[in-house]
C-alpha cells in the first residue's frame, strides 16, 4: 500500500499528482471554487500566461531567455487593433499583429544567434523598443476597437467554452507534440544540454535559435490579440511583467534554466497552479499585501515539494 | 601490512550495482593498478575514496584507521589525493590558482599572488610541464589540461594518491613525465592506486592490481611477478583476445578526402594530405601538435582561414559540421565532454541525434526505429547501461566513449570517419571490437582517419601514418615503414627549446 | 440574500487605494454586507476579477479601472456576469473617447484637479512677489499614464495662462511612478539651469513632486525658492508638513477617498438591497491642504 | 599608429576605452553634461544601482541569480526609518536594517545552497514575500523620518562630494579588492567556472554561496538606508524593478550570465552607461516614448560594440 503511495508519488508524474490532490483539497475547502463559472474564469485568466509559457518552454530549455514576451504581447494587440480600424478588415490586423509578432522574435533570433549578443540583453532591450514602439503608435493610450465583431473572437463559445480556452488548449497539444515527437523539439532539448556538441553533431544551432524566437513572437502575437479581443483594446501598457510570470510557470513545471530538460504537462501544471493562486486567494478575500506572501510562499512551496520528491526518487 | 585497504566496499545507482563487497589492500610505498571493463566500477571506487561518494556498505582504513569523511575536504585532510577522470579545471581561472584551488596561500582570507606563482612555477618546472603558471587554463590543450591535473595531484604531500586514467589523453612522451613521477612518489613511500586500459603502462609501473569484473572483486595480485598479460585481460573481459589490433590487408581504392592547404587560427601554416577509400590513416604527435586542430578545420568545427577540402573530387563548403555530415565527413570529438555528449539526455537520444534525420520524414519523429537503433548499438559496443533511457551523465567514461562512437557508426552513407582518440578509456575487450568496425567500414570503402596519441595504437592499426610537429604535418610513413624510433624522432621538434604557453598567448 | 460586492482597483499598493477600501469596508460593517477587495492593474486582470466576483456570486461592483478605454469590455462583463457596476475616480470611455454615460460614476476630473494644483501655485507666485519670467518650472511627468498627462497638463495650463513663460517649464520624465525616479529626473532639470533661482514643481501624485523637491534640496535651493504642489494627500504629504522646519513642498490637493470609499459602496448596496439606482454622475472636488491648515482639510473630509 | 589604436581599442581594458570615448563625445555635443552640478547628479542618481551591482557581480560570477534586490532595498529603507523613529535613535534604526537586509540574504542563501532550489525561483518568492513584508509593516503607506538628522546622512559631503557616492566608490574598491585577492573572491568564481570541480577540490561551495547571498542582502540594505535617507522616508514602492537594472549593469560590465566571469571595473562602466544615458536623454529632453526605444539601443550596441572586440581580438 505505501509502496504503491510511494511509486506514484514519486514516478515520472510526480508533480501531476502533487498538483492533484492539492486540486482536490481547493475543491473541497473554498466555496465556489468548483462551480462551471469560476472553472470557466480561471481558464480565460491563465490564457495569455499559458499561451506564451508554450513557447518559453523551448526558449528555456534551448538554454535562452526572453524578456520581451509582454512588450510583444501589448505591440501586437496594438498593431491587430490599429491596423483592423485603419483598413476596415480584421483579418487584415490579425495578419498585421501576426507579422508584427514574428518579426521582433525573428529580430530577436537573429541579433542572438547570428550577432552572438546574450539572449538577457537583447531581450531586454527589444522589451524596451518594442513597448516604446507600443507606446508611440498610440501616444500611450488605449486605442477602442471600432469593428465589435473583434470582441467575439474572446467571448465567441464552443461547447460552452470560450474560444481563448480551446486556443489555448490546441497550442499546448501542438506544441507538446512538437516537443517530443519531431526533430526540431529534440535538437531544441540538446541545444540546452549541450550546445557545442550538439553542433559538432550536425545540429543547426544558430537556425533552430532562431526559430524558437520568431515561434516566441508568433505565439505572443496570438496572446496578444486574443487579450485585446478580451479588453476590448489595444492597450500599450497591456502585459508588463508577463515575462517573470511566464517564466515562473515553467520553472515551477520543472523546466530546468540550465536548459534541457522540458515537458508540456509540466508547464500546464505550472500555469494552472499560478493561476489558480490567484484565483483562490480572490475567492478567499485575501487582503492585497498577504497576497505578495502567499504567492511567493506558493512558489517556494511548489518547487521545495518537486525537489523533496525528486530527491527521495535518486535515494530509493 | 595493507596501509590503504577497502573492506567489503558496495554501492548501488538507481538501476546498477556498481560495486559489490569488494575487498583488497595496498601496501605502503606501492603502485597498484586498478583494471576492469568500462563500466566496471573503478572510478566509482576511486570517488569513494576521495571522499565525494560515501559507499552504502564497507569501509575504507588508512594506517589501520577508519576513515568516516563526509566531503572532499574531509578526505584532503587524511592525506587523500584524485584525480578524477573527466577533467576538473576552471577554465577561467590561471594554472596556478587551479593548482592550489580550495587551499589558496592566503593570510587574513587575502591570497599571496606572488607566493603562489612562484611555488606553482617551481613545481611545475621540477615535474618537468612547461606552462606558465599565469595562463588561463582556457587557453589549454587537452593534453596540456591533463598534465596540469596531475600536477594538482602531486602539488600536495598525499599519503594517498589515486589517478583514474590519468594517461587517457597523454602521449608516450608526457606519459613518461607522468611516470617518471610516479616512481619518485613510490620512493617517498605513498600509496597510489593508478587506473588504466593500457597494460604496458601496468606492466611498466605496477607492483601489484586488482581487477574488477561487474562491480566484483575478479582478481586481486600483491604482485606481478606470474602474472601476464593474456591472464589480466582474460580475467577482465572473461575471454581471450589473441591480438588486439587484429590488423589486416586491404585494397585501397581512390582519393576520397583530399585537404589543400588548409589553415586556420591555431594550424597557422597550410596542411595538405589525402585519404583513400579503404584506407585508414593515422595521425601521430605530441600533445599541442595541432593534430585535432586541423581535424577541425577539416570538419568545419572551426572556421579556416584558407584552403579546400574535397570529397571524392567535390569540393565541401567549409565551416559547417551539418553540411559535412550531409557530405559524408564525420569527426568523432577529442573532448567528449565538451564537444562529445549532450547532458542530460539519454543515451538514447545521444545515439541517434544525428542520423535520425534519414527516418524522420518532414521532422517527425520514429520512437520505434529511434530505439532499435540505440538497442542494436548498446548491444553490438557493449555498452553498459541500464537502458537506453539513462541520462548519459551517468554512464561510466569509457561507456560514454562508446556512445559518442555509436553516434558515427550508426549513420548510414559516410565515406570519411575522422575519429579523434577514439579508444580513449575505452577498454582492451572493447578496442578490439572498435578496431574491427573501423576495418569493416575501411573494406566498405569508407576512408578513415584516426587521431591518437597512443603509439602502439597507431601503429598497431594504421595503413598509413602522418606525424604533425609543431602544428605542421612533418613526415609521412606506410605500413611496414615505421618503428617506435622514427615516429617519435619525427614527432620531436628539432630546437629543444620547447615553446612555452607564454609564448603562444 | 446576503450582499456581496466587489471593489476593484487599478493600483493596490497605493495608499489612496488602501483608503478607498478602507472606507468601503466602513459601510459594509454598518449595512451588513460584504466587500471584496480585488486589485487588478491591467485589463486582463480586471476581466478575471469580474468572472472571479461572479462566480463568488456577488451582485455588483465598483472599479477604479486601470485604463478609461477598457470601457466596453468592462460593460460587457458585467453584463455577462449579471452584476451591477459603478466606477470611481476614473471614468470610463468608449471607444470613440466619450464617457460611456450609462454607469453611474462618482470622482474628480484629472484635469479639473490638475487645474487647482495650477491655482495653488500662481497664488502663492503672487504671494511670495517672485518675476514669474524668473522661475522654473520642474513637471515631472509620466506620459504612460493618461491620468498623469491629464493632470500634470490641467496643472501647466493655468500657470501659463496666468503668465508664466512656457519656455521655463522643464520637463523631467520620470522612469518609474516613485519618489527615487522622480528625484533623479528633477536633478538633472536643475542641475541643467543653474541660473535658475525660483522653482515649482507639479507632477502626478506628491510622490512625484517630492522627488522634484528633494531634487532642489539636494543642489542646496533654499525651501522658500521653492513651490511644489502636490495631488493626494496621503501620508508622503503628511509627513513632509510634520517635518520641523518647512519644506519646498508647499501643498497638496486632497481628494477625498472617504467619499470615495464609503459613498460609492453604500449607493451600490442601496441599488442591490433595495433598487434604489444612485446618481449617474457625482462630481468630488480636490482641496488644497498646506503645511497650516492640513488637519483641518483633512477634518473636513473625514479623514484622520 | 592604426596598430597602436588598435591595440588600445582591443586590449583588456577595451570596454572602458570605449567607455571614455562615449563619455568624451557626450561631454562636448551635450550642452550642461559637463558642468560640476550635472556630474555629482549623475554620481548621485547611479548610488542604488551602483551599491547593489557590487554583490551582484559575485551573484552572477557564481552562476547564482538574486531577484529580490529591490524587494530588499526597500524593506531595508523601512525598517530603518521605523525602527530609528520607535526607538527615537539612529544608529539603532540603521543596524536593525543592516541586520533585517542581512537575515533575508541569509534565508536566500540557505534555501538556495541547502534546500537546493532555483536561485531565479527562490529570489522570485522572497522578492514577492518582502515586498509584502514591507507593504504590511506600512500598511503601504510612506513613513517619514522624525529626527532630521537621518537626513543628512546623504545631503552630507566631504570634499565636495556627497557622502553616498563617498560609498559607493569605497564599496567599489572594497569589492574589486574582494573579487581580485581573496580567496572568497577567487572561489566565488570557481564556483561559477567549474560547480563540480571547485567541490571536488575541497571549496566549500554551499558555504560560499550562502555569504555571498547575505552579502548581497546587507549591501542592499546599505543602499535601502541611503535611499531613505535621500527621499526622506521610508517607501514601501521603492526600488522596483532594480533588479533588472542591475542585472544589466553587471551584464554590459562583461560579467558572464554564465559564471566565472567578472570585473569590477567592467561593472562600473556598465553602471556609468546607464546612469549617463539617463542623463543625457533628460539634459537633451528627448520624449518619454523614445527614451524606451533609446535606451533598448544602447544597451544592445554597447554589447554589441563590446562583442566584436572580442571578436577582433580572437581573430588577431
Ligand atoms: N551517478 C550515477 N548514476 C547511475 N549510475 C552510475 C552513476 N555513476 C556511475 N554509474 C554506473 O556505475 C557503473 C560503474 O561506473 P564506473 O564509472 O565506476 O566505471 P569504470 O570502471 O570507471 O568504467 P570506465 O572504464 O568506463 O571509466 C556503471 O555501470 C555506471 O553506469
Ligand atoms: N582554446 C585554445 N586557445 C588557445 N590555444 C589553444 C586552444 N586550444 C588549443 N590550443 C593550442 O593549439 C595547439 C594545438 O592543439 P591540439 O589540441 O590540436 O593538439 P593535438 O595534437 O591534438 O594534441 P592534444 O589534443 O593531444 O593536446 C596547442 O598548442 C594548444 O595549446
Ligand atoms: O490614479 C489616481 C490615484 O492615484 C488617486 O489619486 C485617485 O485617482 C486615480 O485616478
Ligand atoms: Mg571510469
Ligand atoms: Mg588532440
Amino acid at each position: 500500500m505505501t509502496a504503491t503511495l510511494k511509486r506514484v508519488l514519486l514516478g515520472e508524474q510526480g508533480l501531476l499528482v502533487i498538483f492533484v490532490l492539492a486540486f482536490a483539497v481547493v475543491s473541497l475547502t473554498v466555496p465556489n471554487f468548483l462551480s462551471e463559472r469560476n472553472i470557466l474564469g480561471l481558464l480565460q485568466s491563465v490564457v495569455t500566461i499559458g499561451i506564451v509559457a508554450c513557447t518559453m518552454m523551448f526558449c528555456l530549455a534551448s538554454r535562452d531567455f526572453d524578456l520581451s514576451v509582454g512588450s510583444i504581447v501589448a505591440f501586437a494587440g496594438m498593431v491587430a487593433v490599429m491596423v483592423s480600424n485603419s483598413t476596415g478588415s480584421i483579418p487584415l490586423g490579425l495578419l498585421a499583429a501576426l507579422l508584427a509578432g514574428t518579426l521582433v522574435g525573428l529580430v530577436n533570433g537573429v541579433v542572438i544567434a547570428k550577432l552572438h549578443i546574450n539572449a538577457l540583453i537583447t531581450t531586454l532591450a527589444t522589451m524596451q523598443i518594442v513597448r516604446g514602439l507600443a507606446l508611440l503608435a498610440s501616444d500611450g493610450r488605449a486605442v477602442g476597437i471600432n469593428d465589435p465583431t473583434f470582441y467575439s473572437l474572446a467571448l465567441s463559445r464552443f461547447l460552452g467554452i470560450p474560444t481563448p480556452v480551446w486556443i489555448m488548449a490546441a497550442l499546448f497539444v501542438v506544441f507538446a507534440f512538437v516537443l517530443n515527437r519531431t526533430v526540431f523539439g529534440r535538437n531544441t532539448l540538446a541545444i540546452g544540454g549541450n550546445p557545442e556538441a550538439s553542433r559538432l553533431a550536425g545540429v543547426d544551432v544558430d537556425w533552430s535559435r532562431i526559430w524558437i524566437f520568431a515561434l516566441q513572437g508568433l505565439v505572443c502575437a496570438v496572446a496578444g490579440i486574443l487579450l485585446a479581443s478580451r479588453i476590448t483594446s489595444g492597450q500599450p501598457n497591456a502585459a508588463t511583467g508577463l515575462e517573470l510570470s511566464v517564466i515562473s510557470a515553467c520553472v515551477l513545471g520543472g523546466v530546468s534554466l540550465a536548459g534541457g530538460r522540458a515537458s508540456m504537462s509540466g508547464v500546464i501544471v505550472g500555469v494552472m497552479i499560478l493561476g489558480i493562486a490567484e484565483n483562490v486567494m480572490n475567492l478567499l478575500n485575501i487582503q492585497a499585501f498577504y497576497q505578495y506572501l502567499v504567492r511567493g510562499s506558493i512558489l517556494l512551496l511548489a518547487v521545495l515539494l518537486d525537489n523533496l520528491r525528486t530527491r527521495a526518487l535518486v535515494r530509493r | 601490512m595493507a596501509f590503504l585497504e577497502f573492506s567489503d566496499i558496495s554501492k548501488t545507482y538507481p538501476g546498477v550495482k556498481a560495486l559489490s563487497s569488494v575487498s583488497f589492500g595496498v601496501r605502503k610505498g606501492s603502485v597498484h593498478g586498478l583494471m576492469g571493463e568500462n563500466g566496471a566500477g573503478k572510478s566509482t571506487l576511486i570517488r569513494l575514496l576521495s571522499g565525494d561518494q560515501r559507499a552504502d556498505e564497507g569501509e575504507i582504513r588508512i594506517d589501520g584507521n577508519t576513515q568516516a569523511y563526509a566531503s572532499t575536504r574531509d578526505a584532503f585532510d587524511a592525506g587523500v589525493v584524485v584525480v578524477h577522470q573527466e577533467l576538473q579545471l576552471v577554465p577561467e581561472l590561471s594554472v596556478a590558482e587551479n593548482l592550489r584551488l580550495g587551499r589558496f596561500p592566503a593570510r587574513g582570507g587575502v591570497v599571496g599572488f606572488r607566493a603562489l606563482f612562484e611555488e606553482v612555477g617551481r613545481v611545475l618546472k621540477e615535474i618537468g610541464i612547461d606552462v606558465d603558471p599565469r595562463a588561463r587554463v582556457s587557453s589549454l590543450s587537452i593534453g596540456e589540461r591533463q598534465m596540469i591535473e596531475i600536477a594538482k595531484a602531486v602539488m600536495i604531500d598525499a599519503r594517498v594518491l589515486a589517478l583514474d586514467e590519468p594517461t587517457s589523453s597523454l602521449s608516450s612522451r608526457e606519459s613518461e613525465v607522468l611516470f617518471r613521477l610516479i616512481d619518485r612518489l613510490r620512493q617517498a613511500g605513498k600509496v597510489i592506486i593508478y587506473v588504466s586500459h593500457r597494460l604496458d603502462e601496468i606492466f611498466r609501473l605496477c607492483d601489484g592490481c586488482t581487477v574488477l569484473r561487474d562491480g566484483r572483486l575478479a582478481a586481486h595480485h600483491e604482485t606481478m611477478e606470474v602474472v601476464t598479460r593474456d591472464r589480466l585481460v582474460s580475467e577482465m573481459v572473461g575471454r581471450e583476445i589473441a591480438d588486439i589490433w587484429g590488423w589486416r590487408p586491404r585494397e585501397s581504392g581512390a582519393v576520397r578526402l583530399s585537404v589543400q592547404g588548409l589553415h586556420g587560427p591555431r594550424v597557422p601554416e597550410p596542411a595538405s594530405f589525402e585519404a583513400r577509400a579503404g584506407e585508414i590513416l593515422g595521425f601521430f604527435g605530441l600533445v599541442g601538435a595541432g593534430r585535432s586542430e586541423l581535424m577541425r578545420l577539416v570538419y568545419g568545427a572551426d572556421q579556416p582561414n584558407g584552403g579546400s577540402v574535397a570529397l571524392d573530387g567535390a569540393p565541401l563548403a567549409l565551416g559547417s559540421p551539418r553540411r559535412s555530415i550531409r557530405a559524408g565527413l564525420v569527426l568523432c570529438p577529442e573532448d567528449r565532454k565538451a564537444d562529445g555528449i549532450v547532458q542530460g539526455r539519454s543515451v538514447g537520444e545521444n545515439v541517434v541525434i544525428a542520423s535520425r534525420r534519414h527516418y524522420s520524414p518532414l521532422g517527425v519523429i520514429n520512437p520505434r526505429r529511434e530505439a532499435s537503433v540505440a538497442d542494436r548499438f548498446i548491444e553490438a559496443l557493449r555498452i553498459r547501461t541500464p537502458s537506453r533511457r539513462q541520462d548519459i551523465v551517468n554512464l561510466s567514461g569509457g561507456n560514454q566513449q562508446k556512445v559518442i562512437l555509436a553516434r558515427w557508426l550508426s549513420e548510414p552513407g559516410i565515406n570519411v570517419l575522422i575519429v579523434d582518440e577514439p579508444t580513449r578509456g575505452i577498454d582492451v575487450g572493447a578496442k578490439a571490437e572498435i578496431y574491427d568496425i573501423l576495418y569493416r567500414l575501411a573494406e566498405q570503402g569508407v576512408a578513415i582517419v584516426v587521431v591518437s596519441s597512443e603509439l602502439p595504437e597507431v601503429m598497431g592499426i594504421s595503413d598509413r601514418i602522418l606525424v604533425m610537429c609543431e602544428r605542421r604535418i612533418a613526415a609521412e610513413f606506410k605500413r611496414g615503414e615505421f618503428t617506435e624510433g622514427v615516429l617519435l624522432a619525427a614527432a620531436l621538434p628539432d630546437r629543444q627549446t620547447p615553446q612555452t604557453a607564454a609564448q603562444r598567448a | 440574500q446576503d450582499v456581496k460586492i466587489g471593489f476593484v482597483v487599478k493600483q493596490p499598493e497605493e495608499p489612496w487605494f488602501q483608503d478607498e477600501w478602507k472606507f468601503a469596508q466602513e459601510a459594509a460593517k454598518e449595512k451588513g454586507f460584504t466587500l471584496v477587495e480585488i486589485g487588478a492593474e491591467d485589463g486582463e486582470k480586471v476581466q478575471s476579477a469580474i468572472d472571479n466576483l461572479g462566480a463568488q456570486g456577488a451582485q455588483g461592483f465598483i472599479i477604479c479601472t486601470p485604463d478609461v478605454k477598457l470601457g466596453p469590455g468592462i460593460v460587457a462583463k458585467a453584463a455577462a456576469n449579471d452584476l451591477k457596476l459603478m466606477t470611481v475616480d476614473d471614468r470610463l470611455v468608449d471607444n470613440g473617447g466619450q464617457p460611456i454615460e450609462d454607469v453611474p460614476h462618482m470622482g474628480i476630473s484629472a484635469t479639473k484637479i490638475g487645474e487647482a494644483v495650477g491655482q495653488a501655485i500662481v497664488d502663492e507666485i503672487k504671494k511670495r512677489n517672485w518675476n514669474m519670467a524668473e522661475v522654473g518650472a520642474i513637471k515631472v511627468s509620466y506620459d504612460q499614464l493618461p491620468t498623469a498627462v491629464d493632470r500634470v497638463t490641467g496643472a501647466t495650463s493655468v500657470i501659463e495662462k496666468a503668465g508664466f513663460p512656457a519656455a521655463n517649464i522643464f520637463n523631467a520624465p520620470q522612469a518609474k511612478t516613485d519618489t527615487e525616479a522622480a528625484l533623479n529626473a528633477a536633478t538633472t532639470v536643475v542641475n541643467a539651469h543653474p541660473e535658475i533661482k525660483h522653482w515649482i514643481a507639479v507632477g502626478l501624485n506628491d510622490e512625484a513632486v517630492l522627488g522634484a523637491v528633494r531634487a532642489t534640496e539636494g543642489v542646496g535651493i533654499p525651501a522658500e525658492n521653492v513651490i511644489g504642489v502636490g495631488i493626494g494627500g496621503a501620508e508622503s504629504a503628511i509627513n513632509e508638513f510634520k517635518k520641523p522646519s518647512p519644506t519646498g513642498f508647499f501643498g497638496t490637493v486632497i481628494i477625498s477617498p472617504k467619499r470615495h470609499g464609503y459613498e460609492t459602496a453604500l449607493n451600490m448596496y442601496e441599488w442591490i438591497a433595495n433598487d434604489k439606482e444612485p446618481e449617474k454622475l457625482i462630481l468630488t472636488s480636490g482641496q488644497l491642504a498646506t503645511r497650516g491648515d492640513y488637519e483641518a482639510v483633512r477634518k473636513e473630509l473625514g479623514i484622520q
